[in-house]
């Protein structure tokens, strides 16, 4: 289980390639599903074009927070590993924001706990994004996407 | 007793400069819940709805009772992921 | 929209980060979430321990459903982009053997499509499984768990 | 009418080496269906219940009406994924 607050651009796909080469040996052979999800920043949302965004959190409670959604996804599914990356700072259109993957054994779980975890972070987890929008407007996004 | 107060994204914005200070609160103001706490950080500004309160970064409600060196955090919904 | 069917040993994640690096531009800023599966040979199914698997199939009718099932999910689900990964041939534990993944506009979209297409592909896509046991024996895995 | 019939997996081991054959079938055989077809090429042994079938790559039942040139498949339930 491992959690990344990162405020450099980070590739999802490089992460998960190191992640997994990291993981110990005992993990071999022992997973057979990994569910994935990554969230990217678009260049559109609620109807404006939007050049840059800035993303807050509440350092340490947001840690905490991540820390026990993957805890309570972990005892609830079975993970057999867990990783969230979570991106912070100044984010440019098609940056990756998050990245959530986990590991089980069968397929319904990873696919269930991984979209679990990222619905508790959308709900939970302390963090507010700012969009600058190409007509140059400043504004706080209000509310996340229905999940 | 001191109570450590963070404001967070827009709830910053709308307290102005007081987006995180320690306030040394006398006994005698009879300030007990979050609730309370708000009315005497805000001069008069009122609670959002929506706003999310967190005590020593765990989520409460207005009605909690705070004591001596909570760190207590007023912020919007958040909008990760 | 891209199927594979590689007899060769492949890794996910680079398949991704490839894919991605050759989407076209208009694509950038488009999309705002990736659901990803991957389905991993585990060493040990049904109680026994496997050393080695043979997963066989009907070449031209496996193609054509994978990509019945992307098409399907494309409109059903709006998916921006979608890539199947499927192995065939000799595996051994820890390799991948299929890689699902959908890019989409918001999240709900993403994970609905991505198990959707899985089961789907577990239902539909002619693939067979022959198991190698640690004690020699050899049997044909007889049906998928559930989903 | 040639019939080209393929058996994949365990459908394959069932039947021995008949595992791809083209059948030249004369039409008084009075072969109509592809459970017709089973019973022609299969020499006495039953349809296992779970088998599937694929007529020109896509599933079709027991009852389907083959022709001409039809590439016919009896396998068993997949297990890809």
């Amino acid at each position: 289980m491992k959690v990344i607050i990162n405020s450099d651009c980070f590739d999802p796909w490089q992460r998960l390639n190191q992640f997994q080469s990291e993981m110990p040996d005992t993990m071999q052979g022992s997973y057979g599903a990994t569910a994935v999800f990554v969230g990217t920043m678009r260049d559109f949302n609620e109807g404006d074009d939007v050049s840059d965004m800035f993303l807050e959190h509440y350092p340490g409670m947001t840690e905490r927070y991540l820390e026990n959604i993957c805890l309570q996804a972990t005892k609830k599914y079975d993970l057999l590993e867990s990783l969230i990356v979570h991106r912070v700072g100044h984010i440019k259109p098609n940056d990756s924001i998050v990245l959530v993957a986990v590991w089980t054994e069968h397929r319904k779980q990873a696919f269930i706990a991984c979209r679990d975890i990222m619905e508790n972070l959308k709900s939970k987890a302390p963090f507010w994004k700012k969009e600058q929008l190409n007509k140059g407007q400043i504004r706080w996004v209000e509310k996340n996407t229905q999940g | 007793m001191t109570i450590h107060v963070k404001f967070f994204a827009s709830m910053r914005d709308l307290m102005g400069d007081d987006q995180e200070i320690s306030h040394n609160i006398l006994e005698q103001k009879n300030i007990k819940t979050v609730d309370d706490l708000w009315i005497y950080c805000a001069e008069g500004k009122e609670r959002p709805n929506n706003v999310l309160i967190a005590v020593n970064m765990d989520y409460v409600d207005a009605q909690y009772f705070i004591k001596d060196r909570d760190e207590v955090a007023f912020f919007p919904p958040v909008t990760g992921g």
